[in-house]
């Protein structure tokens, strides 16, 4: 089994390194094929271990030693089970969609190798990250999901806004890092190894206080991440990447790894169940603000980027309260339907050459009927209705929170659950149907090509069929999960399903109504709280007024004015006071005999002056 | 009776002069005799201190005096005809061609 | 009434008297030599002046006779040996470059060299007593001959400088015979170790007379080893004379006026005056500073350089101050050094000593003469680069051991004080001397004439400058073997 | 292999001095050839190297001044192994990029005679000789600022010059009292550092003496707030001068931290700990945000190497295994980093002739294979795991949480604001469409500078990888030296603290 593992874990960056060396020559299809087969190939590897871990084995390999000082030993150790398993199929699988579906959609681009490398490295990095032993081997895959998000959204680097995303994503990033380094730091100096079954073994035996702060700490790096508020906005921003990468990095995948971090951790949160409320609660009110802002927002993707926002709060909730298969769970489903959404997105934004604002769109349904399919179904399973994969997971994740008596983050979740349908359908109505206003300003939408809309087919199945699975998960993953005991009554659960989903209908019959009408008035776009949304909450202003331009200007000021004024100017001056003096007393050398000879006579006298009226002789 | 106080004072203030002489004088020569003031001042004060103390070495110290003391002025005045020659001048302040 | 008096032919211990004997003698033949025979060119004369330099050395080596002679005037102790061996090294060193490849007339003349040799003797003299008439005469008689010489150099300057420095000579002079006539008032005696008995079986009092007789002593000798403010006549009289002569004035004037000190502050710092002890700490740290940061501002390297000694002879004052074996040890160690760098540093503006003074209308060595000199002329650059380095102390050159070794002593007997003084001071002036390297190294040349650096080069230069280097670079090794000669010494003189 | 330290000191001094007789025409195909037969005698030398043998290893004891105490005096061991590696190295690689064709062979001989004091510095066991060195590389470094520097390279050499000069005097009188001490206590002199480590010595003096070793390493560092010279020593460098300034003459400074400050002072270095982690905090942030304002390409990368210097401080003050393991292996790290940023910097200087980032822009379209090169190393810079950066990074803050969490944390916004100021120097220069006609065609990195990036590249990404055989040896030497330390404490609770800092729970 371990030869799958490595071919799982390797075969990405294999396609990825020798993809590297084409990246600078002109478009090579081969170099998508091959990429796609290796991925592929990754992913046949996931489902063979997959397999094999369902009989309950589990893969665990040493490949070397990384780092080793003091009493620190970090290896380069891998494992395969329950979770990491789940994880690797999710990734690759994704993966493997979105590869061949880059292949139609970078068609034209010049910098189609590069692309593929840097996807390619991205799955490796994220492989790293789902099937390390160790909380540093996870740290690698974390950082290098960072970079090569950094390298994708940036992929048009051309663009100003694209390369500015970029960075604020790794900066952001950062920030979240250093709260995980430290948290990394505390486990270590507490117990001695950052291995996770030597962590989770011995996390009992520690004192309240550091687990809490150790769950603080990797909660900290999990923000970062699954962009939660404040670190947020770069999610947003991140959508200048190309549309694939949307998919799978800012939907699929990358950011569901803070989730991931908190679940594959879930022995240290059990132990400290208020720092997991804190988590749910966060969870809860990012699901809700990040969904109040995709209601108003008229960029396609921007919009998609909110609800993934909102749908990540959904998992913390779940995670935060404990129930990690069923935070898992959502990933999963999320993962499919969600990167299902974003392609179809990329479809559009192709027929309507890369126009975003969906208020121009409108009717592209008779041009693009398979699209229009896809992308309904898979809004309808994000709104959660029956039978769709989101009605299993979201539902199981509205009851977690009211089994936990925390009503208050249900009902956000409810309000939530609305919202996310009307958002869902406002969009789908908006781009899909009602007028055709494209056709008056020029647009000539087609589309895609075949293969790529085949490509799509795998998502809306597992879009539409993955919720079956619901009870297969549970076993599987709670093999090594801590399971999560539901104490509600039967019949509320039922109710609580019937009124989910009734608010997740009445949010799209609303949305439908709505938008065959034309829509709201423009009357709204006065109020304030449509500008309040419209502009994310005014957050990413108070980011560039609050804490960048400040910062710019004090860097500016410590440079020019502490640095050089006082620092070296002192230093400087030091070295000036002692030419002055030199220049000073060089004026003592007046040339003239006379006053030299009375410096002599001067000199005597003050040392007779001095004999007599200074005897420290004892 | 004049015994050796009188005469160290007398040493003591004829050396003052020189030095006062050493510092005011600006013209050369006038330099030179200032010079020959401070050391004639010393003789005074070893043939009284030898004399006092019934010591030789005084007097040969004061026989020395006078022999460098001649040899000096023999070399200082050469080097002043050299000046003179040269400048035209025997004025202290015309030996300013370094300074600083 | 005197009584006739015997004299012992051996108790007067001769052989003591040979080594200036020989100097004397060199000097008087080279007169009479002139006399019979005209026309001798100067490279005999200077061949001939190094000879009795060797033979006196080899009289100084080779004496092994009783420490007191001649009625307890000469004294050959062990620094008196060691300061006569630097004395006459030196003297044969610097006197070779009167063979520069440009004719002067003051080396035309034999009684350059005989002045030289009776300045030789002068100095043994000083160094050899702890008489003080003995002293005196020695000085006077070196001083004398110096004055001549510096104004031989017939240039206007150089007779400024020989006014200068021979009416503040004849000053101090006067300072030196009134301490001498104090000291002899207090004690009867004008021998030191006399004086020192008698000062200390008395407790040494009336100490308002012993202070005014050290006041008058660190007058005089203080102005012979530019001691501030007594320092004053150094940087003009550098300037005015020749390249070859200023360097020498460096080095052996002051290590007579070195062991002078050695003899008399010492008795008087061991004895216990505090007072001393205190106005040398002060005027040391003074000279070494005042020296620096004067040296930081000049435009001319000559004058540089002269304040740049002003500076080591305070460093070097310290010894004196310290007064244990180990410092004295450090004081002829870095002074032998200190020679070897400065010899070669002077030789280096000696050989690119010019008719006119093309680059300046004062300065015959301004920095910008120097202006990148290593594309012109490459050697040469880098040797001076090695001689500024040397001097500024930076290992493994020469100074470096010594300063070291001097500033170790410091740290040793409890100065650490002294010591960080000593420390900031050297790195003061690394500045100036990195002045040179600078324009030398990093600027552009002002002109591409590899003649002008080289216009008074000669063989006989080209061999001093690299022996010069030579003993620079290794000095490493030299240290050991030095230290050992010289402390066996200064230990068998009780110093 | 019995005298290979010295063949190693002194081959570049002979190589140099025949220098002097090789054509100009073939004098860089001389330095490159002399750089690489060094190289791999030091490969040899790392070869024939005893990982697990803590002590000095290849001695050689020769003595110069037997009544004072000074002798040639030199050995290895892990923590002064790689370093002297990376001397080599990095000479090897600035003189395969080297491109200056005035005055060519001067400057190569001065880089010759500057790999000697390096490795003389890295080598030498007797405190004289280790200042020997230590002063005499100063030298070298001044001609090359000074003569081959741009406009203000005369200020910048002198001030370089003055500056560490000034702040090693009192160094010096440091060592002599340490000598004096010594031949107090023991009755002999001895400037080696084996039997001064031996001395245990009382707190007051070792707080005197602390403090003028400190001085000295500080400025060379340099620290926060003496780190003024450095802008100015790499604006004005050509670039093998900045390359070899920022890759070894800087870690001359920690070195001297680990080699003598820790275990001559170990009271000394726990009671100044915090007080200089402070300072080396406000270093990290403080250069952090300065590089961040700079317009200057090449400034941005001074700045940041002293924030790095900041965090190898930090670790080696952490006085654990982790942290000085981690800071020593940092040095190699930052040394291969900033040293290939600066030759790529000074790549884009010799086609254009500016460093403003304002006068780039778009440079990935024109030079692609120099931008991912760029971007490789800006990564390994900013500290990505699996490049050469992370791990001593994450060695020396992990060592000093134990110490102080708070602090740590404040030192690792360093690793934040190092991303900050990394990534907008490559978004201004690199990214965007081309504004600047200059920009359009710039070649691309060529043959001889791809031969000098290469092994740059490969090392941050192989030491990324596989630190072990560079960490194993330095590990083994550094816990010696704790040991030592700890041995060595007058204090009991310092005794404590060094257990305390080395072992797992216990404190916070």
């Amino acid at each position: 089994m371990e030869t799958y593992l490595y071919i799982a874990l390797f075969a990405p960056i294999v396609g990825s390194l020798i993809t590297a060396l084409f990246a600078q020559m002109p478009k090579k299809i081969c170099v998508g094929i091959f990429t796609s087969t290796l991925i592929f190939i990754s992913f046949i590897s996931s489902m063979i271990l997959l397999n094999y871990v369902d009989e309950d084995q589990i893969v665990h390999v040493k490949l070397m030693d990384w780092i080793s000082a003091g009493n620190l030993s970090i290896p380069f150790g891998f494992v395969v089970d329950q979770v990491s398993v789940i994880m690797m199929v999710t990734v690759t699988l994704v993966s493997t969609v979105v590869h061949i579906y880059s292949i139609g959609y970078m068609d034209h681009d010049e910098s189609f190798n590069r692309f593929f490398s840097w996807l390619s490295a991205f799955v490796f990095s994220m492989m790293i990250l789902v099937m390390s032993d160790n909380f540093v081997g996870l740290f690698i895959g974390w950082e290098g999901v960072g970079l090569c998000s950094w390298g994708l959204i940036g992929f048009w680097y051309k663009k100003h806004s694209a390369s500015w995303a970029a960075n604020e994503a790794f900066i952001m990033n950062r920030i979240a890092d250093l709260g995980m380094l430290m948290g990394l730091f505390l486990i270590y100096w507490n117990i001695g190894s950052l291995q996770y079954d030597i962590v989770f073994a011995q996390i009992v035996n520690l004192d309240i206080n550091v687990v809490t702060w150790i769950g603080i700490f990797l909660f900290i790096g999990a923000m970062g991440k699954s962009a939660q508020f404040p670190l947020h906005t770069w999610l947003a921003d991140a959508m200048e990447g190309p549309t694939p990468v949307s998919a799978l990095i800012h939907a699929a995948t990358m950011v569901t790894a803070g989730v991931y971090l908190i679940v594959r951790a879930g022995e240290i949160y059990t132990l400290i169940p208020d720092v997991g409320l804190f988590i749910a609660s966060l969870g809860a009110f990012v699901a809700v603000f990040a969904a109040s802002m995709a209601l108003v927002n008229r960029d396609l993707k921007r919009i998609i980027a909110y609800s993934t926002l909102s749908q990540l709060g959904y998992m913390f909730v779940a995670a935060g309260l404990g129930a990690y298969w069923i935070a898992l769970f959502h990933l999963m489903t999320h993962a499919f339907f969600k990167s299902l959404l974003f392609l179809g997105a990329g479809n559009v934004m192709h027929a309507m050459d890369d126009e975003l604002d969906i208020k121009k769109m409108g009717g592209l349904y008779s041009a693009m009927k398979p699209t229009a399919i896809l992308m309904s179904i898979a809004s309808v399973a994000l709104a959660g209705i029956y039978p769709l994969a989101g009605f299993f997971s979201k539902d199981k994740i509205l009851e977690v929170a009211f089994n936990n008596g925390s009503y208050f983050l249900w009902f956000a979740l409810f309000i939530g659950a609305g919202m996310t349908a009307f958002y869902s359908f406002r969009l789908v109505m908006l781009v899909f149907f009602g007028e055709k206003v494209h056709k008056k300003l020029g647009f000539n939408p087609h589309e895609a090509k075949p293969f790529v809309i085949y490509a799509l087919t795998p998502l809306a199945l597992l879009a539409i069929v993955a919720g079956f699975f619901e009870q297969s998960f549970h076993e599987f993953t709670t093999q090594l999960l801590v399971n999560y005991e539901f104490t509600l009554d039967h019949s509320i659960a039922l109710i609580l399903i019937f009124a989910t989903s009734a608010v997740a209908i009445s949010g799209i019959a609303f949305a439908v109504y709505k938008y065959k009408r034309g829509g709201f008035s423009e009357k709204i776009e006065e109020w304030g709280v449509y500008k309040l949304l419209i502009n994310q909450y005014y957050i990413p202003k108070l980011y560039k007024d609050g804490i960048m331009k400040p910062f710019t200007s004090f860097s500016k000021f410590l440079w020019l004015n502490i640095d050089n004024m006082i620092v070296d100017k002192t230093v400087d001056m030091i070295a000036g006071a002692i030419y002055g003096t030199g220049e000073k007393a060089r004026k003592m050398q007046s040339g003239n005999l006379s006053s030299m000879l009375r410096w002599m006579v001067a000199g005597i006298i003050i040392l007779l002056a001095l004999a007599i009226f200074y005897r420290p002789m004892v | 009776m004049i015994g050796l106080t009188h005469y160290l004072v007398l040493s003591a203030i004829l050396f003052a002069i020189g030095l006062v002489g050493v510092m005011k004088r600006k013209n050369l020569l006038m330099l030179f005799f200032s010079t020959e003031i401070l050391l004639n001042a010393v003789n005074i004060g070893f043939v009284a201190i030898g004399h006092y103390y019934g010591d030789l070495s005084g007097q040969m110290f004061a026989f020395f005096i006078i022999a460098v003391a001649a040899s000096e002025i023999a070399v200082g005045l050469g080097l002043l005809v050299l000046w003179y020659k040269k400048t035209g001048s025997t004025d202290l302040d015309s030996l300013s061609m370094m300074k600083g | 009434m005197l009584e006739p008096i015997s004299i012992d032919l051996v108790a007067l211990n001769v052989t003591s008297l040979l080594p200036m004997a020989i100097t004397v003698f060199g000097a008087l033949s080279i007169i009479v030599i002139d006399l019979a025979a005209k026309n001798l060119q100067k490279s005999f004369f200077t061949v001939l002046t190094v000879l009795f330099i060797i033979l006196s050395l080899g009289a100084v080596i080779g004496f092994n006779g009783e420490d007191r002679a001649f009625f307890d005037v000469i004294l050959s102790d062990g620094i008196a040996m060691i300061s006569q061996m630097i004395i006459l090294v030196t003297s044969a060193l610097f006197v070779l470059l009167a063979l520069g490849g440009r004719r002067f007339q003051e080396f035309a003349m034999a009684e350059f060299y005989a002045l030289f040799l009776f300045m030789i003797a002068g100095f043994q003299f000083m160094v050899s007593s702890d008489n003080l008439i003995m002293i005196f005469i020695g000085l006077e008689t070196a001083s004398l001959a110096l004055y001549t010489m510096i104004a031989m150099h017939n240039r206007a300057k150089a007779h400024e400088a020989a006014i200068k420095y021979f009416t503040m000579g004849a000053l101090a002079a006067g300072f030196y015979t009134m301490s001498a006539m104090i000291f002899y008032a207090l004690t009867g005696s004008v021998e030191i170790h006399q004086i020192a008995l008698v000062l200390n079986a008395r407790g040494f009092e009336p100490l308002v007379g012993v202070l005014a007789a050290t006041v008058f002593m660190l007058g005089a000798l203080g102005f012979k080893l530019s001691m501030v403010p007594f320092h004053t006549w150094t940087p003009d009289v550098y300037e005015g004379s020749s390249a070859a002569l200023a360097g020498y004035m460096s080095i052996v004037p002051k290590i007579a006026g070195f062991v002078v000190a050695m003899r008399l502050f010492e008795m008087l710092i061991d004895s216990g005056v505090v007072w001393l002890e205190n106005i040398l700490y002060v005027a040391v740290i003074m000279t070494m500073t005042f020296g620096n940061i004067v040296a930081l501002v000049q435009e001319d390297v000559k004058r540089m350089l002269a304040f740049s000694s002003i500076a080591h002879a305070g460093f070097v004052m310290a010894a004196i101050l310290i007064g244990t074996t180990e410092a004295n040890a450090g004081l002829f160690l870095y002074w032998i050094l200190f020679m070897f760098a400065n010899l070669g540093a002077f030789t280096m503006l000696w050989a690119t000593r010019h008719r006119q003074n093309l680059w300046d209308n004062r300065y015959q060595h301004p920095f910008v003469k120097f202006s990148g000199m290593i594309k012109v002329s490459p050697t040469n650059a880098v040797i001076m680069g090695i001689f500024m380095f040397a001097l500024a102390g930076m290992p493994p050159f020469s100074v470096f051991w010594g300063k070291l070794y001097l500033m170790s002593a410091a740290v040793n007997s409890g100065h650490i004080a002294l010591a960080v003084i000593m420390a900031l001071n050297s790195a003061m002036a690394v500045y100036y001397y990195m002045k040179l390297i600078v324009y030398m190294f990093l600027k552009d040349p002002v002109s591409d004439d590899e003649n002008i650096y080289s216009s008074n080069m000669s063989t006989v230069l080209k061999v001093i400058l690299g022996f010069a280097v030579f003993v620079t670079s290794i000095s490493i090794v030299l240290v050991e073997p030095l230290l050992n000669i010289i402390t066996n010494y200064v230990t068998l003189s009780g110093f | 292999m019995d005298h290979i330290l010295s063949l190693i000191i002194f081959f570049p001094l002979i190589a140099g001095i025949f220098g002097f007789l090789v054509n100009k025409e073939s004098i860089r195909a001389y330095g490159i050839t002399v750089a690489f037969i060094e190289f791999t005698i030091t490969i040899a030398l790392w070869i024939a190297f005893d990982g697990n043998e803590a002590g000095f290893q290849f001695v050689e004891h020769a003595t110069l001044i037997s009544s004072f105490g000074v002798s040639y005096h030199v050995g290895v061991d892990g923590i002064s192994l790689f370093l002297v590696i990376l001397s080599t190295f990095m000479t090897m690689v600035a003189l395969i990029g080297l491109n200056i064709e005035k005055d060519a062979k001067n400057l190569i001989i001065s880089i010759l005679y500057l790999e000697m004091t390096m490795v003389g510095v890295f080598l030498s066991l007797d405190v004289i000789l280790f200042y020997l060195f230590w002063e005499f590389s100063l030298v070298p470094m001044l001609y090359i600022i000074g003569a081959w520097g741009s406009d203000r390279r005369i200020y910048a050499a002198i001030k370089f010059f003055l500056y560490t000069f000034a702040g090693s005097v009192l160094m010096l009188v440091g060592i002599l009292y340490m000598g004096y001490i010594y031949h107090a206590t023991t009755g002999v002199w001895s400037f080696s550092i084996p039997d001064w480590e031996l001395l245990i010595l009382p707190i007051s003096t070792q707080f005197w003496l602390f403090g003028a070793f400190f001085l000295a390493f500080a400025i060379k560092v340099p620290m926060f707030p003496f780190h003024t010279w450095l802008p100015y020593a790499h604006g004005q460098a050509p670039t093998v001068g900045s390359v070899i300034l920022a890759a070894v003459l800087l870690k001359m400074g920690t070195y001297g931290m680990v080699r003598f400050l820790l275990p001559l002072f170990p009271d000394a270095t726990i009671y100044f700990l915090i007080p200089i982690a402070i300072v080396a905090i406000v270093m990290v942030i403080y250069t952090a945000m300065v590089a961040y304002a700079q317009k200057d390409m090449k400034q941005v990368i001074a700045y940041s190497s002293i924030s790095h210097m900041g965090i190898i401080i930090l670790g080696i003050f952490a006085i654990n295994a982790e942290g000085i393991t981690g800071s020593i292996f940092l040095m190699i790290s930052h040394g291969i980093v900033s040293g290939g940023l600066f030759m790529l910097v000074g790549m884009i200087y010799d086609r254009r002739h500016t460093k403003l980032m304002s006068e780039f822009g778009g440079l990935a379209i024109s030079m692609p294979t120099f931008a991912t090169i760029y971007g490789i190393m800006l990564m390994a810079s900013v500290g990505l795991p699996l490049t050469v950066g992370f791990v001593g990074e994450f060695l020396s803050l992990m060592g000093f949480y134990k110490v102080n969490w708070i602090m740590t944390l404040f030192a690792g916004t360093g690793i934040i604001l190092g991303a900050v100021y990394m990534l907008t120097l490559y978004k201004r220069s690199f990214f965007g469409e081309i504004t600047n006609d200059k920009n359009r065609g710039l070649k691309d990195i060529n043959g001889r500078e791809l031969a000098a990036m290469i092994p740059l590249v490969a090392l941050v990404v192989i030491l990324g990888i596989y630190p072990k055989p560079i960490l194993d040896p330095i590990d083994t030497s550094v816990k010696k030296m704790i040991v030592l330390m700890q041995k060595k404490s007058v204090l009991p609770e310092n005794k404590e603290f060094i257990i305390k800092v080395n072992s797992i729970r216990g404190g916070e």
